[in-house]
This record gives structure tokens, C-alpha cells and sequence, in this order.
């Protein structure tokens, strides 16, 4: 069941959101969709399940164009950014809604929505409308009804963005499981790069309606494609100074040199004076806001060996951890 | 609240009391001279237009009819309305105007415009002095305000949940069955009550198209004993009360039932 | 058809839910008569809604058979044809001769020479009067040829106030809410004035026959017309139209608060159900020179595109029959139009007030009628509004005259005259 | 199959708005141009009828009544059904009670609604203006004024046949309730966070919100209104008081082609009628675009 | 103008959610409601608002006792976990609207809803409608029209969910600077811990209803009160081992021993034997997955010397890192 779009421009009444998508996602894979606000991830999804029409291009699923037919004949499973969960359902029977339209007998549309329910942790809900439900809870409901049904795509739009951290972790184990079992290509939106490092098989990276980037984890975090890509993932996000600033001799005149906050080895004998003007202490991890001369750059040390704020220290940077791009282009060089 | 509350009985207070007149007056005993104006307890209470509105009037027969033309009209005018207006939620945006622009004009038809055309129409279809005619108001969901109301509560339905049912590869029917009706419970029940009660004061239709007495249904009768003497005035009264029991008994239900408030939005969206 | 297998006729009436009852009765003797002949009464509420009825149904091309209608309105339907002329049934009738029927009225059905419907009843107008008022206040009741003069005393002697007194009901003098009782009850309708200009000799319109104006510029007319307007403004007998509004003079008169009431047959149904005082009826007064009354009848009309015109006809033979006649006469609301009838005590019960119900087979012979052309209808609700006016505003009689013209001159002229 | 469904689900209302209303009323456009009684068959006369009707006093009386009636009663009429639809949109003591009370005068058989008001209306002793005369004397009012003379004094008439229309507002009550009650909750919760007065929320989020359905209203209450006041004038004022104080265009229609079998000319009254039902809908149209242009502007 | 909250409960429909709660909000502090999906934080937002009555407590505002206002009456501005935002306004219009009920000229709320959308990002959105905005676009417009007045308390529900991580950390410095400078009590509702322990000054833990541990980041992370509140904070979440379990001599008998994976140790000698289950590489950290025996443990390493998924390794725990719980009641010991 590969999916995958050729040349897809989507516009919005004149306004072109996508221009030109080419993707594809092979049978079984996971391919998370990262990208700013408003980059177009949900049109894209959109798109693929034939809700927003596309003006160009076109998607084809499992070898198929659907670019001509309609969402309901696509065999797509969607959770919503809205959820668009039915108000005059119960969290069962809007579980369940799929099967049910489906003539899946009734008693085996609830015995699967029961588990869905309780594999998304929202089995106790299942009785309650959803204006009777927390903000999660209706996410949770959401995504088990994409759950319940065995798509040839599974179109996944944020569906973690309202779960804390612990029922994240949790959900992002059991889809990952799901996606093993059930197979099918999904597509999954976030904007949280740990869920897209941690899930995805790959990851595109969307900015402003174009594919910035499709890579391994790996690759969009070890070499990427462009500033944005670079520091677009990863948070605090990498430090990009110029090649002749403070750090000076990590890479050829005219480009930019990339270094990760974790790459920044802060009182070291030897290194480029900086001073500290902000610490911001995150559990283990401590995040520390440099000024080196007119530039800054943020360091990531564990919490126990920071700086206090104002003091002055020096920074190093092994050659090894520097990524290197273009000035003009932003390219990787 | 508790102001909520005060208006609610100002609103009882304006417009129930003329309705108690009508109740009073039917408790009138028939055949005394009328008194110069209305009494708000009558002297004798007397329960006798009741028994002779039924009979004079034949009040009991024209009910059933009343009651049988709106057994069949009334669902199937709420099912015409609210297929048509989701219907026209969902085809293109050209025929959707077309229907509006057709309905409006449909509205602006007056009622005695039509009698004579729509008089040929059933004679030639054979349905005069049946019940049909009565019934046949149902195809355009007994005023074409209706679907248009409809249209606009179903438009208003955020599109997500309509996105969400395409996904799910449903019909148009059933998208409308099982989603967009739930949905409109509200506007069902208005429009239901209100259906009904064109339906059971309609007058003009059954007077045209209707000769045979045992076919006659409520407003005929009552137009009836409306031409009673002064003095059976009462008994007039009587058949009025009686006519519109079932209205508010129909309005108190729909109101009960279904006009509750709806939590239609409480979900992410805007 | 033949007469195995009688068809059904369809008669069209309108009535209180009383007379419908006497119309069923009839319908049912008939049956019964006729060896089950059928007749399906079509039942209308009253005139507006028989005459949309009726309308629709021509033009829809399935008319009722046989409709029941008065004189001054079924000239619209005359002038169109719709009405199945009868002659040559009733020349070869044997059970109905036109000889039976007092001539007054049926010759108000003849169009353009031919008999197009046979009148059911000939009503005219009477004095109604409230016998224990006039004994309560010593005042002579009403008798066989009283004059106008003498209604105007009377009707004076009688307006009175709630303590008994004599007063007069004029605004000028203290306002009309004082008067409890007043003397005199009338419509400002066009047939209750009529019959005063024709008893001053006076004619209404140029022409009886074919009338193209109202002539109540001329002398008898006009001050028939101001004697008639002087009830309210300048001798105030008559309620004002606030207290016409508030109860209508048939009511006024059931209460005991009205003496006398000019109507005709028409209200006796209600009356005998007075239970508080005696009351009875009088001839008109003679206005002027001579006693004239008007004409109230409603007759059986056959379509002309009825399908089953000899049923109907048959039908209308038992109707206009002693039978028929008898059975609608025990309604009291109506004055048989069969003479032998209206004089036999199905009609004159004395048992049964008014006990002078004599009086209106006496005015028979001077009834006279309006004019039937077929925009007539017309002519009288413009009329009705324009003398509302003159008794109760008081609008100058020359205006009134003149509006009476212009307004109705245009319908006179689109009028079919018989 | 989809387009199928929905042709399927469009087509009763299309017969039946075609069938039931549209042929119908377009062949009695047609007989305007002819002279037509409905017993004899129609002869084509041009627009004749319509330069009669131009020198029809009556009509022209009927035409002006019908006007003031819908500039008068539909605003009034929207606004009371607004009213109460606001009012009794959240449950509360009393409200159900309402509700149903708001809503029954639209029950009353339109004949047994009429004679009631007759009643009400009594000169001498009906309820209003024995209440308007408490603290009068004389039967004057308390600010010695005699009561307004319902039944007798044209513009008293008039007004009392527009007074009785107002409470028959039933229609649009049940529909804005329901448009009402379907309208999400979080604004209106948003709304009282930020302490916006009761005007603020229904000036800027109940009015936009329910824009569509008040003029969907608003356009029938005035189409309707050139129809509607014609049972209660029948009934209750019989047209008058003289002349014509209350003879509306549908009771001018009315007696025309029923009851003098003038069918034809009342077509040409009926199609005046529509154009001057047209004419108001799309000047309302063209004022509430130029509304919603001024707040845009306003932005 | 201090917030406080004394016994607060509040039932939905005979279900109680909030089992009396105690909190005060200092003036001009910043307090992060944090807890699980479905723990109570919008409830408790809302009978701060007012929106939702209390069946029992107190709340008050500025000394005032506000418990029975109605909620325009106790000066809140808010954040709808559903956005709330009216449909038939623009952005601007939607920005502006409190302003605009409370009688601010015109021209003076259309710039201050213009420099507040500035602020979160969307000043180019302002003449859209919502139905025409992104996901995160419209939570931006929500966040702009609580920030746009000086209220003085705000209550904001998950505000930042949907925007992607490097706006979410402008945001965060931006609500710090706002608050900073307008003051006035804060209610922030998030299940993002690293928002929670940047952006507090104080942070509540909600567990089911009920106020789990109240402390500053520092004390929460150093010293969480409960097992629940140490699992609950810190992802991936704290290993939980009974004290006479694989690593024996950490903590007396019958008491659970509580390790952050950062704290674990792994490849060195002279530890105990672990098999590595599975390996999460999260940028530069990894996750490492490990069985000790029958019990697992999660571990976080540099992802630079991470160990191959199925391969033997030791684990060592310094004391230090190590917190002591009661088995039986899950407290501190
Ligand atoms: N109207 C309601 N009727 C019944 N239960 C409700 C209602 N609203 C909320 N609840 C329940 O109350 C509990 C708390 O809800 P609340 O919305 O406060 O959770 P939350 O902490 O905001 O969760 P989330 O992070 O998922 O938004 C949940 O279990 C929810 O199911
Ligand atoms: N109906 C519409 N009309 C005009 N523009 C629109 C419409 N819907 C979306 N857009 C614009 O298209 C762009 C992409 O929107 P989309 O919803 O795909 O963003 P997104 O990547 O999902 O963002 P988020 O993470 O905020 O949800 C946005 O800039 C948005 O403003
Ligand atoms: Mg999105
Ligand atoms: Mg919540």
C-alpha cells in the first residue's frame, strides 16, 4: 500500500498552500510530517484523503490514482486536528462509527472499539458524550477511531499534540505497535520532534508548502539539508554563526557553521570567552544563553555542571559536531 | 435566572390570558343571551358547548381526518424538508441558489393564487374529495420556509464532521440518517411542531378541494359553528378550545423533548 | 342516465350548523322518497365561502349540481351561463307548477325571460319588538299601518337610561355611554334603505332592469336617505357604531336592551330562544305614500355543467314541494316560498313565536327587489361602507350622494343586466 | 451514485414545489392578462386589467394599507420573536411554560383566533380598554383621553389588525429558538470571561451568528405579510371601518376572484402583489448588504 | 493580586472532579498547572473563570471573594483548551474583541490587537476568518485575545499544544516577558513538562482531582513528593525499582527506589547486569531500554555511546541520584 503524491499544489481560494509535494510512503512505513504552523501539514493530509481537492498533480495509494475519487473510496483512516468527533455520540459509538457504516455487526464493531478505546487509554470513557470529556480524553477517542479500522493509510494529524508526556511515550509505543501489526503507510503530523525522531521511519520536513527535507531520523538529525531543517529540529535548536565569528577556523569563509547546543563544551581550558546571560534549568538539563562578542548561542549541559548567570566562561566546539552551510542559500555545504 | 424567570411569566402573562377568555367563554351555557363583553368566570359554568360542539359540529369525525392527514403530513413534510435542505448543502453551489431563489419565489405565492390551478390539477389526477389534496402540502414540506431552514442549520454544522463521514465512505442518505439529524434536533422539532400546525389549521385547502361531510376535517367544522347564533357562541368557543388541544399539546412535547439545549460545539473547532 | 341507476347530485348550501341539520333532513327525506335517490350535501359555512366553493369547482370543471343562493347574488353567476335555465322541465314538470310559488319572488330568478332557479323562501322585513318593554313603559305596541312618524315616537319613547328616564342619544348631549336601552335596531345597508324611497315613491337606480346609476339625488330618495341617517344623528334611537361594534343589535335585542329591531325572517331561530320577555313582530311602517317592503329569498340553481341535471331536477321538484318546504320551514328561519305551505302552521305555528308571523305573508304582495344585474354583489359592499358612514360619522348627504354614485358608476356599467 | 442520492433526496420538494406552487402560480400570472370569471373561458385582454387596476381607488387603498402593514408589522414581528427566542432560549423556572404560551396564538384556529380578538377588542366592554380606562373617568383613559376606538376608527383598526399579528409570531419564535439553541456554548462562555454586556453579546455574537435565519425570516414575514393579514381582517374588521381602512391587497384578491368572480383582474392585483414582494426583498437585500459593508468598513 | 483557591470542589453531573483543592497564586506569579489527561486542570481553569460553579470552597482574587461573581466580574482572561474563538470574526475582530466590549476606542484595540497578534506570530492572519487558520494559527489568535488585556489573573489552557517547538520556545519567552511586565497572577495549564519547569515560577501537580505536590521546578524535580509525581515528571519517566530489587543497597527495605534515567550509568565496571531491550535514538540523547531480571529500567544516554539494541551491558547508580519512596503509600521517604 504505497502512497505517494506526484507534483500535489493545493490552494485555498487563489492562495497556494502546497506547491508541488512529491512524496512517497512505502507499504509499512511510518513517515512523520514535521513542520511549523501553518507549513501546510494538514492540507497536505487533507489532500491525500481527498477532502481539499488538490489543482495539480497527483496521489495515488497502493499503485492506484485516487487523485479523481472520492475520500470514502480510498480506504483511509484520518484523525482530525479538530477531532470532529459526533457530539451526539458516545465515545463507543463514535469509535465505532466506521465499522458500524461499514455493516460490521454490531456486537464485534463494539468488541473492537472497546479495544481500541482501551488501547488508547480511554476504555473507563466509553459511555460519556464528548462534550462530556477533557481535552485529551477527546483526542484519545479520536484516535481510536482511526484505530479501529484496518486503512490502506492511516492519516494521522497531531494526534498526540493534548496527551502529557507520560501517555505520549505510552501512545507512541502502542502506534508504533499498531503500525507493525496492521501495516498500511501512515503519515503522522506533529510539530514535536521527539515524537518524530522517536516514531517515524522517516521524517519530511514541511516549510511553507514544500518538502524541505525526507530523511531517516538520523539523517534529518545528523546531516540536515538546510538551516531551516537544522534548526527547526532539535531544541533548543542548533546555533548558526557565521564561519569567521567568535568560533572561528570550523569552516570555510562565507558559509555558516551549525553546532548543537549539546555539542557546546561550556569551562574548558583554552576556549572562546563567553559570557552567561540566561540559565534556564529543564530537570536534568540546563540550557544556557550565551553572548559570544556581538552573536549568542545557547549551550545544553546537564543541570548539575551549569553556569550561574552572569558569569563568564569559554566555549568549545570539537570540528566534529559542526555542520556547515551555505550563507546565501542555507544549503549544507 | 431568577430575571429569566420574571420574563418568563411576563411572557406567560401577555400571552396566555386571551387564550383563558377563549377557555372561559366555551364554559358558557349555550342559548343564554350572550353577555355584552367577555366574562373571565362564567355564570353558570356550564360544560354543555362541549358536548354540543362535538355533536353539531361532528367534531369527532373531522378530527380523525385532521388527525389522519397529519399522521401522514406532518413526517413526511419534516422528511421532504430536511432531505431537501441537506440535499442542498451538498450539490453544487448553482443549484443550491436555484433552490433557494425557487423557494423564495415558492413563499411569495399566495395561497388564493393557487386554489384554482391546484383545483384542476387534482381533478384531473381523481384525488378531489379525498384527503390527498390535504396531504399533498407535504411534498413541499407544507411551506417552503422550511427546507430553507433546514438548509441553514445543516450548513451551519461544522464541516469537519461532514469531512469525518465522507472519510467513512456514507452515502449522502445515511450522512444525512445519522449525523446531520442528530444534529438538528432542534430545528426537527420546530419545524415538526410548526408543520403540524398549518396542517391542522388549514382551511382554505380542505374548503376547495373537499365536498363530502364525512371528509371535512377540524377548521372546516369550526368555520361551521362559527356561524352559529350569538347564543351558541359558547359552543363555538368549545369547538376552538377543542381544535387546539392538540396543537399545544404538540407544542408542550416539542418543546420538552426537543428543544433542550444542545451542546453541538463543544469540541475543537470554530 | 336512466333511472336504475339514479346518479348522485351534489347540493351546494351554506348555513349555521342548524339549517345544515334541516338540510340533512331534507336531503334524507328525499332519499327515502325517491327510493333512494342519492343527494350529497356539500356543506358551506356561509355566502363567501359557498361562492369560492362554487367558483373553484366551475372552473375546475366539477361543479356541484344544485346550489342554493339569493336573488341579488346570482346574477353574476346568470350572466355567465352557469345557470341551467328551467322552463322546459318545469313546463313538463308535473310535480312543481310555478303557480305554486308566490310570483314576487320567482320572478326575481327570471334571466333574460327564462326561469333559472326555483326560490326556496320569500322572506321580507319586520319590525321584531320586545312586547314587555312596551307594557313595562305603557307604550302602544306597533300595529298594521303605523307610519314612520310613529316609529320615530316610539323608538324615542323607549331610549332610555339605565335609571329609566327618557334621554336621547345624541353625542351633543352628553354622550351615548348614558343611554342603557335604545329604541330602534338597523343596518346601514343599502336593503334597509331601499324600501323607504320605494315607499316614497322614490326609485334607487334609473332603471329596475338594467340599471347604470343610483339615483339618490332625486327628491323621494333623498330624503328617504336623510329620514334614514336623521335615526342616529338628529333623533339618536339607534346605537352608535362604537356600541354596534361592541354588541351587535341582535344580541342588544336578546338582552332586552333594544325595543324594536327592523330585520327579517332570518333572526326569529335565535329570538325563540329569549326566555326573558315576550316578543313578537310588526309590519314595516309606512315611510310614504304607499308600503313597500323588500325582497330575502335563496333559491335552487343547476349548474349548466352539472352531469346529472335530471336527478337534480328531480331533487329541486321535492324541494320546492310541500314536503320539502315543510321540512325546511320548521327551522322558523325562513317564509315558505310554496304559498300553500307558508300558509299552513308549519310556518304559522302559533305556538311558536312571533305570533303575527301573518305579517310577512301580509307584505308579500308589496315586496319589491333590487336590481339583479351581476355586478350587484359589488355595488352593495361599496354602498355598505359609504352609508355606514352617513348614519354614524355623519358625512354631509350631499357627499354621500355623490360618492354613492361615482363609486358604484364604473360596476353598474360593467354590469350584464337580466 | 452519490449525485444520484442527493437528486433523490431534492427531488419530492422539487416536484412538489414545481407541481404544488410554481405551475400553479405561474398560469394564474398568465390569466392577469386576460378577463377571466371562472365559469366561462379566459379572453385574452392585454393589460387591460392592470390600467384598471391603476384607477382602482379601492386598489390603490388596499396597495397602501398592505405597504404600511409590512413596514410596520414586520420589524415589530421579527423583533418580538427575537425577544422571545433570547429570552426563553435557557432553561429556567417558568421558561417551558413560556415557551409553549409564546408560542400558541399561532395554535388557535385562525377563525376562533379572530373572534377572540373581536372580544378583545369590544369598544364598551372588551378587556383592553376596560384596562385602559382604569384610573379614567368617563370612560376615558387616565390621561382623559377617550380608548382608541379599535373597530370603528380607521387608524385605531389598522392598528388593532396589526397588534393582533403580533401575537402570532409563533413561527419565527420556534425557528430562531431552535437556530438559537444550536449555536456553540465556549463563545458565549468567552463572551462572559471578558464581562461583555448583554447587548455586546447579542449585537457581536448572537445577531451575526443567527444572521442568516433572521433574513431568511425577514424575507418571509414580508412576503408573508402582504398575505397574512387577511383572516383577521376578514373576520374582524370585515375590511373596514369605510372605506377600506383595513381592506389589505390578499382581502382586495380575495373578493375579487371569489366572490365577484373577477379572476383575472385579481391576478393582475396578485401579480402587482409579487412585484411589490420582489421590489421589498431585494431593497432589503441591497440595505443589509450595504449594512454588512458598513461594519466591514468599520473593522 | 493574589488567586487563591480554599476546598474547592466541583461535580459534573453528580461525578466529582475536584476534591478540594488549595492553591495560591501569588501576585505576579506564574503557576503551571501540570497532570495527567483528564486530572482536572480545565475544570479547575474553569471555576477560576467562573464558568463552571464550585460545589464547595472558596475562590478569591485580589482578597475579594469572587466565588459567587459571575465570571465577567472577577477581570480573567482566558485560553479555551478549544480555542473558542467566534466564527464570524476575523482574527483581528476575534483579537480585539475584549477591548471592544469594555468601551476601548476603536482605533486604540485595533493596534493593541495588532501588536498582540505581532507577538504570537500571527499579525499577517489578522483579516482571516478562523474556518481560513491553521491548527496552530488559531491557538496563536486565542493566546493574542488573552494577552491583549491586563487582566489580573490570566488562566491559559494548554496554550501552546499545537505549535511546533521553536515557536513554542519563543512563546514561552514571550509569556515570561508579558507577565514580567503586566503582572497579575498566571494560570498556566500544560502536559509539557519541559514548559512546565522553564516557564513556572511555581509548578502544581495535578493527580485525579487533587494537588498532588505544589513546588517550585527545582523542588519538583529534586524532590518530588510522590512516586506519581516523580514518574509524571521527566521523560522518559523516572525508573521505579523495589529497594531489595536488582539494585540492592539503595534504600532501606520495603521502599521503592526511584532513579531518572540520566542518572543511570551504564558500561561501566563493576555494575549490575542488564540485557538491552530496545534503543530510542531521540537527536543527541538515545533511550535505552534495559531488563534487569524481571524488572526494566530506562536509561539516557548520549546517543554517541549508546549500546546496540540485544546487547549485555552493567548498570551502575551513584547514591546521590537515587530517591527513597514508601512502597505502601508512594510518599517521599
Ligand atoms: N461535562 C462533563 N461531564 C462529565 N464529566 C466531565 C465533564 N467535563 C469533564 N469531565 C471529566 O472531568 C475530568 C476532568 O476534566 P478536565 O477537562 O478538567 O481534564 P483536563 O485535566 O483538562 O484534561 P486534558 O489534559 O485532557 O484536557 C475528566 O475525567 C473528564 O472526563
Ligand atoms: N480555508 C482556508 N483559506 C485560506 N487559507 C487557509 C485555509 N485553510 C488553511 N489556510 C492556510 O494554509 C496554510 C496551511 O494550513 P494548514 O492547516 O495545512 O497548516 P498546518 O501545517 O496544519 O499548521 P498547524 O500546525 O498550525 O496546524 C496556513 O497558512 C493557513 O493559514
Ligand atoms: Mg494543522
Ligand atoms: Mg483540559
Amino acid at each position: 500500500m504505497t502512497l505517494s503524491l506526484r507534483g500535489v499544489r493545493v490552494a485555498h481560494g487563489g492562495h497556494e498552500v502546497l506547491h508541488g509535494i512529491d512524496l512517497t510512503v512505502a507499504r509499512d512505513e511510518l513517515l512523520v510530517v514535521l513542520g511549523p504552523s501553518g507549513a501546510g501539514k494538514s492540507t497536505l493530509l487533507r489532500a491525500v484523503a481527498g477532502l481539499t481537492p488538490v489543482s495539480d498533480g497527483r496521489v495515488s495509494i497502493a499503485d492506484r490514482d485516487v487523485t479523481g475519487l472520492r475520500p470514502g473510496r480510498r480506504n483511509v483512516a484520518m484523525v482530525f486536528q479538530s477531532y470532529a468527533l459526533f457530539p451526539h455520540l458516545s465515545a463507543a459509538e463514535n469509535i465505532a462509527f466506521g465499522l458500524i457504516v461499514r455493516d460490521v455487526p454490531k456486537a464485534e464493531a463494539a468488541e473492537r472499539a472497546r479495544r481500541a478505546a482501551t488501547t488508547v487509554g480511554c476504555g473507563h470513557l466509553l459511555d460519556r458524550r464528548p462534550g462530556q470529556l477533557s481535552g485529551g480524553e477527546r483526542q484519545r477517542v479520536a484516535l481510536a477511531r482511526a484505530l479501529v479500522r484496518e486503512p490502506d493509510v492511516f492519516l494521522l494529524d497531531e494526534p498526540l499534540s493534548n496527551l502529557d508526556a507520560e501517555l505520549r511515550v505510552e501512545m507512541r509505543a502502542e502506534l508504533k505497535a499498531l503500525h507493525a501489526r496492521v501495516g498500511g503507510a501512515m503519515l503522522h503530523v506533529t510539530h514535536d520532534q521527539v515524537e518524530a525522531l522517536v516514531l517515524g521511519d522517516r521524517i519530511a520536513v514541511l516549510r511553507d508548502g514544500r518538502v524541505e527535507q525526507i530523511g531517516t531520523p538520523d539523517e534529518i538529525w545528523s546531516t540536515p539539508a538546510t538551516t531551516f531543517v537544522a534548526r527547526f529540529v532539535g531544541s533548543p535548536p542548533m546555533n548558526l554563526l557565521p564561519a569567521d565569528g567568535p568560533l572561528p577556523g570550523l569552516g570555510p569563509a562565507g558559509t555558516l557553521i551549525g553546532i548543537r547546543p549539546g555539542a557546546v563544551g561550556l569551562g574548558s581550558e583554552g576556549g572562546t570567552a563567553a559570557h552567561v546571560e540566561r540559565v534556564e534549568v529543564v530537570g536534568e538539563d540546563a540550557h544556557v544563553y550565551l553572548r559570544l562578542g556581538e552573536h549568542t548561542a545557547i549551550a545544553r549541559v546537564p543541570s548539575a555542571r551549569r553556569p550561574a548567570a552572569g558569569a563568564e566562561t569559554s566555549v568549545t566546539v570539537s570540528a566534529a559536531d559542526v555542520h556547515v552551510f551555505d550563507a546565501a542559500t542555507g544549503k549544507r555545504a | 435566572m431568577r430575571l429569566r424567570t420574571i420574563g418568563a411569566v411576563a411572557v406567560i402573562a401577555v400571552f396566555l390570558p386571551p387564550l383563558l377568555m377563549l377557555v372561559a367563554g366555551s364554559l358558557r351555557e349555550p342559548g343564554l343571551p350572550p353577555p355584552p363583553g367577555p366574562q373571565l368566570v362564567p355564570d353558570p359554568l356550564s360544560t354543555e358547548g362541549y358536548t354540543r360542539a362535538v355533536d353539531l359540529g361532528g367534531l369527532l369525525r373531522a378530527g380523525l381526518n385532521s388527525t389522519i392527514v397529519a399522521v401522514i403530513a406532518v413526517p413526511a413534510s419534516v422528511l421532504v424538508a430536511s432531505l431537501a435542505g441537506f440535499a442542498m448543502t451538498q450539490v453544487p453551489r448553482w443549484l443550491t441558489n436555484a433552490v433557494v431563489v425557487a423557494s423564495l419565489a415558492a413563499l411569495a405565492a399566495p395561497a388564493t393564487a393557487l386554489l384554482v390551478p391546484r383545483f384542476a390539477l387534482f381533478r384531473t389526477l381523481g384525488l378531489t374529495d379525498t384527503l390527498a389534496p390535504l396531504i399533498a402540502p407535504a411534498l413541499l414540506a407544507t411551506s417552503p420556509l422550511y427546507p430553507l431552514v433546514f438548509y441553514l442549520a445543516f450548513r451551519a454544522i461544522p464541516a469537519d464532521l461532514y469531512d469525518a463521514c465522507r472519510l467513512e465512505d456514507l452515502s449522502p442518505l445515511r450522512t444525512w440518517w445519522r449525523v446531520a439529524m442528530p444534529l438538528v434536533r432542534p430545528v426537527t422539532a420546530a419545524v415538526a411542531a410548526l408543520t403540524f400546525v398549518l396542517t391542522w389549521s388549514n382551511f382554505l385547502d380542505p374548503l376547495v378541494y373537499v365536498y363530502d361531510r364525512d371528509l371535512f376535517t377540524l377548521p372546516l367544522a369550526l368555520r361551521s359553528l362559527s356561524t352559529l347564533d350569538p347564543t351558541n357562541f359558547p359552543v363555538f368557543l368549545a369547538g376552538a378550545v377543542l381544535t387546539t388541544i392538540p396543537p399545544l399539546v404538540v407544542f408542550a412535547l416539542a418543546q420538552r423533548h426537543a428543544l433542550r439545549h444542545f451542546h453541538l460545539h463543544q469540541y475543537r473547532e470554530t | 342516465e336512466t333511472t336504475d341507476t339514479p346518479a348522485t347530485v351534489r347540493l351546494l348550501v351554506f348555513g349555521a350548523p342548524e339549517e345544515l341539520q334541516a338540510y340533512r333532513t331534507l336531503v334524507d327525506a328525499y332519499a327515502k322518497a325517491a327510493n333512494g335517490a342519492r343527494v350529497e350535501l356539500v356543506e358551506a359555512s356561509d355566502r363567501a365561502d359557498l361562492i369560492t366553493r362554487l367558483s373553484t369547482s366551475i372552473a375546475g370543471g366539477s361543479p356541484p349540481d344544485v346550489f342554493l343562493m339569493n336573488y341579488r347574488f346570482y346574477g353574476q353567476f346568470a350572466a355567465k351561463n352557469a345557470v341551467e335555465p328551467l322552463d322546459d322541465r318545469l313546463a313538463k314538470s308535473t310535480v312543481v307548477k310555478l303557480a305554486d310559488l308566490y310570483p314576487q319572488v320567482t320572478e326575481a330568478f327570471q334571466w333574460q325571460g327564462r326561469q333559472l332557479c326555483l326560490p326556496q323562501n320569500v322572506s321580507s322585513l319586520a319590525v321584531y319588538y320586545n312586547r314587555t318593554m312596551f307594557a313595562k313603559h305603557g307604550i302602544a305596541e306597533p300595529k298594521a299601518g303605523w307610519t314612520w312618524n310613529d316609529l320615530i315616537t316610539t323608538a324615542t319613547a323607549l331610549t332610555r337610561n339605565a335609571s329609566g328616564a327618557i334621554v336621547r342619544g345624541t353625542e351633543a348631549e352628553g354622550g351615548s355611554a348614558k343611554v342603557a336601552v335604545y329604541g330602534l335596531g338597523v343596518e346601514p345597508t343599502l336593503i334597509r334603505v331601499a324600501p323607504l324611497v320605494w315607499s316614497a315613491g322614490g326609485q334607487i337606480v334609473d332603471d329596475e332592469r338594467e340599471p347604470t346609476r343610483f339615483t339618490f339625488d332625486a327628491a323621494p330618495a333623498r330624503d328617504a336617505l336623510r329620514d334614514f341617517v336623521a335615526l342616529r344623528l338628529a333623533y339618536g334611537v339607534v346605537p352608535t357604531d362604537e356600541e354596534v361594534e361592541a354588541e351587535d343589535d341582535e344580541t342588544r335585542f336578546s338582552n332586552g336592551r333594544l325595543a324594536m329591531l327592523l330585520s327579517s325572517r332570518r333572526v326569529t331561530t335565535t329570538f325563540r330562544t329569549i326566555k326573558d320577555f315576550e316578543w313578537d313582530v310588526a309590519p314595516m311602517p309606512m315611510y310614504g305614500k304607499q308600503q313597500a317592503g323588500i325582497l330575502h329569498s335563496d333559491a335552487y340553481c343547476m349548474t349548466s355543467g352539472s352531469k346529472a341535471k335530471d336527478a337534480a331536477w328531480r331533487f329541486m321538484e321535492y324541494a320546492i314541494g310541500p314536503e320539502g318546504q315543510r321540512i325546511i320551514a320548521a327551522t322558523g328561519r325562513t317564509v315558505p316560498s310554496n304559498m300553500a305551505v307558508s300558509r299552513s302552521p308549519a310556518f304559522l305555528d302559533p305556538a311558536q313565536p312571533p305570533r303575527n308571523a301573518q305579517v310577512f305573508l301580509d307584505a308579500v304582495p308589496t315586496i319589491r327587489r333590487v336590481p339583479t344585474i351581476s355586478t350587484w354583489p359589488e355595488i352593495e359592499d361599496v354602498a355598505e361602507g359609504i352609508l355606514e358612514n352617513a348614519l354614524y360619522r355623519g358625512d354631509r348627504l350631499d357627499d354621500v350622494i355623490r360618492q354613492l354614485d361615482e363609486q358604484t358608476r364604473p360596476i353598474f356599467a360593467r354590469g350584464v343586466a337580466p | 451514485m452519490r449525485r444520484r442520492q442527493l437528486g433523490l433526496m431534492l427531488a419530492p420538494y422539487a416536484l412538489g414545489l414545481v407541481a404544488l406552487v410554481l405551475l400553479p402560480a405561474a398560469v394564474t400570472l398568465v390569466l392577469a392578462f386576460t378577463e377571466y370569471d371562472l365559469v366561462q373561458p379566459p379572453r385574452w385582454t392585454g393589460t387591460d386589467n392592470f390600467t384598471e387596476l391603476s384607477g382602482d381607488g379601492i386598489f390603490r387603498t388596499a396597495l397602501l394599507n398592505s405597504l404600511v402593514f409590512a413596514a410596520v408589522a414586520v420589524p415589530l414581528r421579527l423583533v418580538i420573536a427575537l425577544g422571545l427566542a433570547l429570552l426563553l432560549h435557557r432553561r429556567a423556572r417558568g421558561v417551558g411554560t413560556a415557551r409553549t404560551a409564546a408560542a400558541l396564538p399561532t395554535a388557535v384556529p385562525e377563525v376562533a383566533y379572530g373572534l377572540l380578538w373581536l372580544w378583545l377588542f369590544n369598544p364598551l366592554y372588551g378587556p383592553i380598554n376596560q384596562l385602559l380606562r382604569v384610573g379614567g373617568e368617563n370612560g376615558l383613559t387616565a390621561l382623559g383621553r377617550t380608548p382608541p376606538q379599535w373597530l370603528t376608527d380607521p387608524t385605531d383598526a389598522r392598528a388593532a389588525i396589526i397588534i393582533m399579528s403580533l401575537f402570532t409570531v409563533g413561527e419565527s419564535f420556534l425557528v430562531l429558538l431552535a437556530a438559537r439553541l444550536v449555536l456553540p456554548p465556549e463563545v458565549y462562555e468567552l463572551a462572559a470571561v471578558e464581562d461583555a454586556t448583554p447587548w455586546d453579546v447579542f449585537r457581536r455574537i448572537t445577531l451575526p451568528l443567527i444572521a442568516p435565519v433572521l433574513g431568511l425570516l425577514l424575507v418571509r414575514d414580508t412576503i408573508l405579510s402582504f398575505q397574512m393579514s387577511f383572516v383577521p381582517a376578514l373576520v374582524v374588521t370585515d375590511g373596514g371601518p369605510p372605506p377600506y381602512a383595513t381592506t389589505y391587497l390578499s382581502l382586495f384578491v380575495y373578493r375579487n376572484a371569489f366572490e365577484y368572480l373577477r379572476y383575472g383582474y385579481a391576478s393582475a392585483a396578485t401579480m402587482v402583489m409579487l412585484l411589490l414582494t420582489v421590489a421589498a426583498v431585494v431593497l432589503q437585500w441591497r440595505m443589509l448588504r450595504r449594512w454588512q459593508q458598513l461594519r466591514s468598513l468599520s473593522r
